[in-house]
């Protein structure tokens, strides 16, 4: 048995210099971008080889806002837990609530009705709505125009402020939790979000026009970071970065939770793999999303918004149980590990963009560092939901 | 492929693999020796085809003095899943990369080293991941102290 | 029709000077004064102004507070930036480091010296004055290269590399443009080149040969400056802030202070050399219509035609995202400059055959 | 009152650290330092979203107080939004970001996780509770995340404190003090020595060594 030696990050570096053994005639160096630099969207580092303005090797180093989640969760009911997860990828919080809720509910055998699913289906989308929005803001910011960012974050104020008038909160929702949502929605909310729908049709054509048909993002994108099915699958991505590489992989599709089985959508799937793809199929997800809260947003059935008073301390049978929904960046899965009692034995959070952002490395190397940017940016990552 | 298929499946691969129980969905034991070249016929075999590692962790059985990894499968191809643990011993936790099984690997397992002090054989790259290289200790352990936690007041 | 009489300041002071020594000195002081607050002022002026546009193109108010509608928000800023503390990072070369952005100013000032803003507020009227201003533009990327190589950042270096290649390989297409229209008129004086567009201006004067140029040039000189979508040098999203990463204070408000005013030379030279610079609207011949376009004075218009180039300026910036540095040079090597050749030789051709409206026979 | 704090302009005010500033001018600069705040691109995590972002977009608009011309890079920044939770690796590196600003410089905490490590707190083992043990913070914000309105009143408060000279600095801190001319045959040391005169002679107290060390 040989010995396994654990290594560290300066000797990962000196590793990397001696790689081609010299070969190289021009002189390779390697900078650190990040923790805090505008395009890692958070405390990301990553470490470039460079050659001049092309890239080598990307090492990312994590961990900057590594928070300990997964301990803490060992020490906070089921409940409790719930709102760490709106901590985790804050843009997809109540999908992410969802996912716990789901392996609670699942596990302790709590029958929600129809209501309740139908009220998770719409906000949920709602969310991926937005976070979409985000994201263009930022990918545009990214490639050097500015303007995308203000654009995509009007039109999210307002599902910020239905979101809000029903939640209560803006961003950290805490609103989805084992046995139902926390509070009704609110009386106008029907209204606002076919308002809403109404408005932001047209938006979705501005968008178009002001960054997809732009040539210059045409030229930054297509060709840029091909990432292949196999390589996708082999590294774990899931979400719109899998399904750009060309493989439908869409857990409300293949699996559906909620009311999703309900609803007529179509799952956009891309076919290089690259950039270009990428930001298609999140910009077609924005219009399939429309379509589902489309047809539920009439539909929402009578009936209790909970059916689990919030202060009970649920207990879950002894046992491992899992659970998984497709947030805006791909595969949410909790893992429970229950000895019986009120809060978790251990309590596993697999983020989607843990995998996502490793595929970096693979399809980053040969371009230059402005696509590096392009790259990460189409990637879409959350840090917090990286590092955990 | 149903559950119960899938199970004798595997288990017609590796004999000594038994079912794990408990599990909300198709879980199965294996010695901890038969790990790479299973998950590698795990991932070829077409009928099974696992093609996609969605998660990679392990659970510290603090009293039973061992730590159990949990391999979550996933075949795109048949839309099936599997969760394969295998059993270590908590104080000398070695086991086989799977890293040129499933690229992903390289980097779940750099995790569960750093979270476990799991140690794996053949590792591209066997260093911390989420915290510092000069770190002491390995936090998700049960028995984890650390002078800078605070204990939640009762 | 109205003639102008151009008078600037320098003719003044050598008019002057053999009287009295004093009222030269006195105009030498008031040309040196000048070009100081103005590039100050107008700095300030054109920094507010940016940021108001791309205020109201993001539908957003911009600065409000300091002053009626924030008009005094940039002398908050200077005044602020005056008073920061100046850092020099301890492994950096320093002289070159406090260097640098005096040379970056310095190139502004020294291209705000020939431009005529009107017949008598012009600094020097050299008979040389296009390749004078090609000249000292072009010396403005020796700042932005010290800045960068004297930081010992790797950022700040990169940031310099890209702008030494992109301000050099832009300079050519630039040139090739300013060429043409130096071949309609005949003349390199900046002034000459203004009275020679007293019957319609180039842009239109030399059917799309004119506007050929002029859209050559404006791009070329976007990349010379280094603004949306050439900004690479500074690409905020790519290499934190460029060359200047490691400048505070003072000399960073260099920097920031400089690119603005160069966008205002740059639109002041497309205004004056396609644009007809301080000449009103004119249409050889119709002299009615000319004499009601006079009414309005020299001043007024170049300001009109500058401002109307810096708002177009400002419009690309906000609304296009960067290019990467390989289609940079893709841009200019393989489009921009066959394409400006091209135009040189039809420019060439009708000079020669006398192929544009009003031609001096 | 001596002879040569009443030949100079305005009012003096001694200002921790030792060093001397003249109010006059020091109103003007306190102005425009107040309302020029350039904060530093930096965000850790969910208040980044509300306070770095939504609050510079178009339905709040953190440009009206000037203060949308976020710099990447720290040595241009005045303001620096600690926005979302600090753990124990990034520590060192805020630490690090903080010193490679320029004075003066200023730090808003936004959100519980920036305040006092917020829900992390508890069975956490990598979580630091507060950016205020790491560096000096001037304006702490609550919330989780806080909403923009609530991040614009920090941005007030911030101002107001800069206006009043109120800055939360401990002595000894480097701060680059702001002075006009001196007439001619007076030395700093002069103005200094009468100041701490005047001082004991109102407030009875001694003035510890640090008066004198700290100037700049």
């Amino acid at each position: 048995m040989s010995a396994i030696t654990v290594t560290s990050l300066d000797e990962r570096i000196r590793r990397s210099i001696g790689a081609d053994g010299g070969a190289s005639t021009t002189q390779e160096y390697f900078v650190n971008m990040g923790p805090q630099h505008p395009s890692t969207h958070g405390v990301l580092r990553l470490v470039l080889k460079l050659d001049g303005e092309n890239v080598r090797e990307v090492i990312p180093v994590l961990g900057y806002i590594h928070r300990g989640v997964e301990k803490m969760g060992e020490h906070l009911s089921y409940r409790q837990f719930v709102h760490l997860t709106d901590r985790l990828d804050y843009l997809s919080a109540l999908a992410n609530n969802w996912a716990v809720a789901k392996a609670v509910e699942k596990a302790a055998n709590i029958e929600t009705n129809e209501r309740i699913e139908t009220i998770r289906t719409i906000v949920a989308e709602l969310q991926r709505i937005a976070s979409h929005q985000l994201w263009w803001g930022v990918f545009g910011m990214d490639l050097g125009a500015f303007t995308p960012f203000l654009y995509g974050f009007r039109d999210r104020e307002k599902i910020s402020d239905i979101l809000e008038e029903t939640i209560g909160a803006r961003l950290t929702m805490n609103y989805i939790q084992p046995g139902g949502v926390m509070f009704d929605i609110h009386p106008d909310f029907q209204r606002k979000v076919k308002e809403f729908l109404t408005y932001f049709r047209p938006k979705l054509e501005e968008y178009e026009t002001l960054l997809t048909q732009n040539v210059i993002v045409q030229e930054r994108m297509r060709g840029v970071g091909v990432l292949t099915a196999e390589k996708a699958v082999s590294m774990g991505a899931t979400g719109p970065v899998l399904r750009a590489s060309g493989v439908a992989h869409d857990l409300r599709r293949s699996e559906p939770y909620g009311v999703y089985a309900k609803a007529a959508f179509d799952v956009p799937v891309g076919r290089n793999g690259d950039c270009w793809d990428r930001y298609w199929v999140r910009i077609e997800e924005i219009r399939q999303s429309m379509r589902i809260i489309e047809q539920l947003i009439d539909n929402i059935p009578e009936g209790k918004h909970l059916v689990v008073k919030p202060a009970v301390r649920t207990k879950v049978p002894e046992g491992i149980h899992y659970s998984q929904v497709e947030t805006a960046r791909g595969i949410f899965g909790v893992m429970l590990v229950s000895d019986g009692k009120d809060v978790p034995y251990r309590i596993h959070v697999r983020t989607p963009n843990f995998n996502n952002l490793w595929t970096v490395t693979e399809t980053a190397p040969g371009w230059r560092v402005a696509d590096l940017v392009t790259i990460i940016s189409s990637l879409d990552i959350v840090v917090p939901d990286i590092d955990r | 492929m149903e559950a119960n298929e899938l199970i004798s499946t595997v288990q017609s691969l590796e004999p000594a693999a038994t079912l794990r129980d408990k599990v909300d969905r198709p879980a199965m034991s294996v010695p901890k020796e038969s790990v790479p070249a299973l998950m590698r016929r795990l991932r070829d075999e077409p009928a099974l085809s696992f093609d996609m590692l969605c998660a990679h962790t392990a659970i510290d059985w603090h009293n039973e003095n061992r730590i159990e990894l949990v391999y979550q499968l996933y075949s795109t191809k048949h839309r099936h899943y599997l969760a394969v643990f295998v059993s270590l011993l908590r104080d000398m936790p070695v086991v086989t990369s799977v890293s040129d099984v499933w690229r992903i690997a390289e980097w779940q397992e750099r995790e569960v080293y750093d979270m476990f002090g799991v140690l794996y054989r053949s590792h591209p790259d066997l260093r911390r991941i989420l915290l510092d290289d000069d770190w002491k200790g390995f936090p998700l352990r049960k028995d984890y102290k650390d002078e800078f936690m605070l204990e939640a007041p009762k | 029709m109205s003639s102008w009489e151009v008078k600037t300041i320098a003719q003044r002071a050598a008019e002057a000077m053999p009287e009295s020594v004093l009222a030269g000195a006195g105009y030498v002081l008031l040309a040196v004064g000048f070009a100081a607050a103005f590039m100050a002022l107008m700095g300030m002026a054109l920094i507010y102004a940016e940021r108001k546009v791309a205020a109201h193109f993001q539908c957003r108010l911009g600065p409000m507070r300091v002053g009626p509608h924030g008009i005094f928000q940039t002398v908050a800023d200077t005044i602020k930036l005056l008073f920061k503390e100046d850092i020099v990072p301890s492994q950096s070369d320093k002289l070159l480091h406090l260097f640098a952005p005096y040379l970056s100013m310095m190139a502004t000032l020294l291209a705000l010296l020939v431009l005529p803003m009107s017949p008598v507020v012009q600094i020097a009227d050299m008979n040389i004055g296009v390749l004078y201003v090609t000249a000292v533009t072009g010396f403005g990327v020796l700042g932005v290269l010290l800045a960068g190589w004297s930081s010992n950042n790797k950022w700040s270096l990169l940031g310099a590399m890209r702008a030494g290649a992109q301000i050099i390989s832009y300079e050519v297409s630039a040139t090739m443009a300013l060429l043409v229209v130096v071949m309609f008129s005949g003349s390199m004086q900046l002034s000459k080149i203004v009275e020679s567009q007293a019957e319609g201006w180039w842009i239109w004067r030399a059917p799309v040969i004119g506007l050929v140029s002029f859209v050559i040039f404006l791009i070329a000189s976007l990349a010379e400056i280094s603004r949306t979508p050439f900004d690479l040098p500074e690409g905020e999203s790519e290499l934190t802030a460029g060359f200047h990463t490691e400048y505070s204070g003072l000399r960073f408000a260099m920097f920031f202070l400089a690119e603005f005013i160069n966008m205002f030379i740059v639109a002041g030279m497309a205004a004056t050399l396609f644009l007809g610079g301080w000449m009103p609207f004119h249409i050889g011949g119709f002299d009615t219509f000319n004499s009601v376009m006079d009414l309005l004075p020299p001043g007024a218009w170049f300001s009109l035609k500058s401002g109307l180039v810096v708002f177009l300026i400002m419009w690309f910036r906000w609304t296009f995202p960067r290019l990467r540095v390989d289609q940079l040079m893709k841009l200019e090597w393989k489009i921009l400059l066959p394409i400006g050749f091209v135009n040189l030789f039809a420019a060439a051709a009708s000079v020669v055959f006398g192929w544009y409206f009003f031609p001096i026979r | 009152m001596g002879l040569i704090t009443e030949k100079l302009p305005g009012i003096i005010e001694p200002v921790p650290g030792g060093s001397v500033l003249l109010s006059s001018m020091d109103a003007v600069i306190n102005w425009a330092r107040s309302n020029s705040l350039w904060p530093l691109t930096f965000g850790t995590s969910c208040c980044a979203i509300e306070v770095m972002m939504a609050s510079g977009a178009a339905r709040h608009d953190l440009a009206r107080f000037g203060a949308e011309v976020t710099r990447p890079s720290p040595r241009q920044a005045d303001l620096l939004v600690i926005a979302g939770t600090i753990v124990r690796k990034m520590a060192p590196r805020l630490k690090l970001l903080y010193e490679q600003m320029a004075e003066p410089r200023y730090v808003i905490a936004t959100g519980s996780c920036a305040i006092s490590g917020g829900p992390f707190i508890y069975n956490n083992y990598s979580t630091v509770r507060g950016a205020d043990e790491i560096i000096p913070v001037d304006v702490y914000v609550p919330g989780c995340p806080p909403r923009p309105e609530g991040f614009f009143y920090g941005i007030l408060q911030l101002q107001r404190l800069i206006r009043e000279g109120e800055s939360i600095r401990r002595p000894g801190e480097r701060r680059k003090p702001v002075l006009a001319a001196l007439p001619a045959g007076i030395t700093l040391d002069q103005i200094q020595a009468e100041l701490r005169e005047l001082l004991e002679s109102k407030a009875q107290v001694k003035l510890g060594a640090s008066a004198t060390a700290g100037r700049g």
